[in-house]
């Protein structure tokens, strides 16, 4: 909520970070980086305090850092830092059966992923990581590649606690 | 300051102290509201997504200079309520959504009315089928048909559909399928349209009841993989103007019974190739027939929801430029006042306050912040 | 929400405001003077843009301002700052009859009135102007002088929205 | 990053690829937690002041160095909340209130108890009294009994009341009237006190049914006027230290039916004149037996809920200050942990963060922000 002190303290790092994004979104994501919990915009998570590792194994990065390869379309809360994990919902929520889905290229075989945003659901918002990518991502009158629409459908309660980011397969290179 | 802590005390008022002192306050008064809102007023509707079961919409008034003056009082919503406000009467309409303990329990859709008078419900509808569609703030998610009789709101559970209330009886007439058709595009005298996953527009004509008394489908419009349409047309006269992702404008008449597609014309120019339109809201017109749009430069793939470095002004009969408006700070939702005259174009920043612009200068007026919101992504003009 | 741009721009100004607060309280109310909203403490409600003006009246003060002399002991939202008066409620929200009662002193003629702190429900927070002032205020086992109850009550919904603060006499003077 | 759009790619999930490739997830894993919780977890119990209606618990790990390891998870609950814990169950207690419209409605007060190991509700108690206090958040509101068998909550309408519930057979035992008396403060195996209007103690020892046994009042020991005791004591052996505004302490020793009542003594010595006891929870505890309350300087009239710009520790039977520890940030909160010899102090600073310190040391070990808090008034270290 106090993005004054945190677009000092993290200035320099979060657009050393955010390098890979156009220069005016860079400049935005620090700007609202410590809005995370209000500003359920642009792509903004910085769970970690370090400079996420990328690690040389089969699927590197840092879930709790909006940059993460399999977050290209995510729009909400990171499960990773919610309880839960890249894949896995927070205790005491339900994750939903049905999803928008991405496809997002891992840097670490250069092969595209299908990616399942399924939302974890049943609590309000976690309020941290908020994380919006929306590469891929279509108007409302595409559902299944919409990130606009609050996916908790089919759970006991629509309410909407964090988003996980599950591969379910390897795209078909086209 | 000085004061005296007993309880007592208060009991010891004075009876005949001199005629200086302050007369007592009375007790029980409550304000209230114009039953038409003046031009500069606007309703900013915050969701307040991290705690999405407390939205509010604060009614502010963009003349005045102290909080105190711009505050004019708010209403509770709940859980990414759809907002609408009608022009033939002074009633407020939130689509919100309750469960019995909270986050939990049983689900209750409801539509509320409330009096612009005094910001009080005057009553409201069950929404039966409990599938309201919860989408990120947006104009065409809920609407009044074009003679105000009846709401229609979006559902989403997947399968699509719209469910139709009688305004002015204020009950229920029962929820349409629109299967593969989002949103609400209010078409004719007592009809919508919804905008299809294919790329045409599905339409359907509504009798008093609610009933569906023709309906159609449109050709295949535009091309929904390679430059998709927003779902959010700035309205003028009867048409309604959608931006594409890449830039592009679709022209769409829906005066009629039966919407009239035209030609698509572009945003851009050769000075502005990769700017693209983007933004929560990122549309909105004036009562002079001007259309403006959020836009940001280096526009590509995912770019769509990013904040507006400048908001431009079209005419979109002439298919002309007629401004550019930098952005003192980056916007992701706009509107403007109904005013021909002196209208304002207010800014939702990323930084979650309201920036206030003349319509015509671009100059920031004035900056609203501290006014109890958290999320206010939307915001409307008095109507 | 961003208590350190606020700081800045408002520092100087501020303090000033509150010189005749204990300094450290002075400090204080300007680090989270920006926190309003979220915040339930202290005196910090600076609802005008403008330093209040004295006038030379008989109820002298800016009522969106805390330092208004009726807010003595008010906590809560300023209803002056939220569609009401300092002694009308907002609309669309219920005065509770019942409250918790201060004794101000009036600067314009240097007497002590009896201020009742009516609460205005049935929405919630108006979230502008929170003011936080404990000059008198008991514990919770003396209810009549309690600024930490929330005293809807007895209206149709508890929901807090804001505080009046009503002259309803002049105190004895002892 | 590179990626593809069409949806229909979706479908076409490769076959036979390379080893190399990445597993799927598994579809619908929930975490779990421990049945007992490590000493450095706590519970921030956040009501969300001004947006009252969504409160959250946030489960929180203080060894941990990055948010995905600091936060375990969360429990909602609505309208200023109260909480407490069992030792001897893995239960999380709320005591909350639900309107059917959200703000407006018919009211509903609800004890939800929770699963420590998987943050569910395990069940609910209807509280018919419906007249629950809504109060800052504090630990006196809502108490279990000496033998964790009954859950009392303090209900202010505004007549003073206590209403139970069977905590084992979760189910409401009635409420009790305390005309005039405030807060739960549990006495003996199965009693409370509660603290007077007139600065008297009123105790009742209730059966397994939650009917009063037996009942006492004790004489006047305070000055309600002149040096009021705040309602919040520092709770060691059985004995409550309760500080009073003008910086003095009365212990009392609440571990038999009937509370004994000790000497007052001052918080203060010469060097400290002027110094005040101060915040919204100004006093905790540790398992070595001290107690912290947290003081500001230039005390007077109405800075009893001023912010502490130190935290100052007593052995409160030999009612010797052992240590001053200056905050780095003015706190309104604290609480401790659990632990003996690596006990952290965690205080809710006026920035709405939680410092953490090292309690022996009084070093700030690590700030915890941005895990969705609005205002995380009170902190409980996890028992």
């Amino acid at each position: 909520m106090k993005w004054l002190d945190d677009m000092m303290e993290q200035g320099a790092r979060g657009l050393a970070r955010r390098s890979s994004r156009r220069s005016f979104m860079a400049r935005l994501a620090v700007l609202i980086a410590g809005g995370a919990a209000s500003v359920p915009l642009l792509p903004v998570a910085r769970g970690s305090e370090h400079e996420p590792e990328i690690a040389l194994d089969a699927d590197p990065g840092d879930p709790t850092s909006c940059e993460y390869w399999r977050y290209c379309a995510v729009d909400g809360f990171l499960c990773a830092c919610c309880g839960g994990t890249q894949s896995s919902c927070p205790p005491g929520t339900q994750m939903s059966p049905v999803t928008w889905i991405g496809t997002c290229r891992n840097p670490a075989d250069d092969q595209d992923y299908i990616i399942s945003y399924n939302d974890c659901c049943g609590k309000s918002a976690c309020g941290a990581c908020n994380c919006n990518r929306n590469e891929g991502d279509m108007p409302i009158y595409r559902p299944q590649l919409s990130n606009a629409y609050n996916w908790c459908l089919g759970t006991d309660s629509a309410f909407y606690n964090c988003s996980t980011s599950r591969v379910i397969g390897v795209a078909r290179k086209s | 300051m000085s004061f005296s802590r007993a309880f007592a005390t208060a009991l010891l008022l004075a009876a005949g102290s001199a005629v200086a002192d302050l007369p007592p306050d009375k007790m029980g008064e409550i304000g209230t509201l114009p039953e038409t809102w003046p031009p500069h007023w606007i309703i900013a509707h915050d969701v307040s997504y991290s705690h999405i079961r407390d939205g509010k919409s604060f009614v502010l008034d963009l003349d005045a200079d102290s909080i105190g003056q711009q505050f004019k009082g708010m209403v509770n919503s709940s859980f990414a309520a759809n907002f609408v406000q009608a022009t033939t009467r002074p009633e407020l309409y939130l689509a919100e959504t309750f469960y019995s303990r909270g986050t939990r329990g049983e689900r209750l859709d409801v539509l509320t009315i409330y009096d612009k008078r005094t910001l009080a419900p005057l009553g409201e509808v069950i929404l039966e089928a409990n599938q309201r569609a919860f989408i990120i703030p947006q104009r065409n998610l809920m609407k009044l048909t074009g003679d105000e009789s009846l709401i229609l709101v979006y559902n989403f559970s997947p399968a699509m559909s719209v469910s139709i209330v009688d305004a002015v009886g204020r009950k229920s007439l029962g929820t349409l399928p629109t299967p593969g058709c989002a949103g609400i595009f209010p078409t004719g005298t007592r009809g919508f349209s919804a905008l299809c996953g294919d790329g045409s527009l599905y339409t359907a004509n509504l009798d008093k009841s609610g009933k569906v008394a023709s309906s159609s489908r449109s050709d295949v419009f535009f091309d929904v993989q390679d430059d998709p349409l927003m779902e959010q047309p700035a309205w003028i006269d009867g048409r309604a103007y959608f931006p594409s992702y890449q830039g592009n404008v679709v022209p769409v008449d829906f005066s009629g019974d039966k919407p009239v597609i035209g030609e698509p014309w572009s945003l851009l120019d050769d000075d502005t190739a990769g700017w693209r339109p983007g933004g929560l809201v990122p549309t909105a017109e004036d009562a002079n027939g001007r259309m403006y749009v959020t836009m940001h430069p280096e526009g590509g793939d995912g770019t769509h929801k990013d904040p507006g470095l400048e908001v431009w002004v079209f005419d979109p009969v002439k298919q002309e430029r007629l401004a550019r408006l930098p952005l003192q700070v980056p916007g992701l939702s706009i509107a403007l006042t109904r005013d021909k005259e002196q209208s304002l174009l207010i800014v939702t920043t990323v930084e979650m306050k309201l920036d206030v612009y003349d319509a015509a200068s671009g100059e920031l007026r004035r900056t609203l912040d501290n006014f109890g919101q958290l999320t206010p992504i939307i915001v409307f003009g008095a109507r």
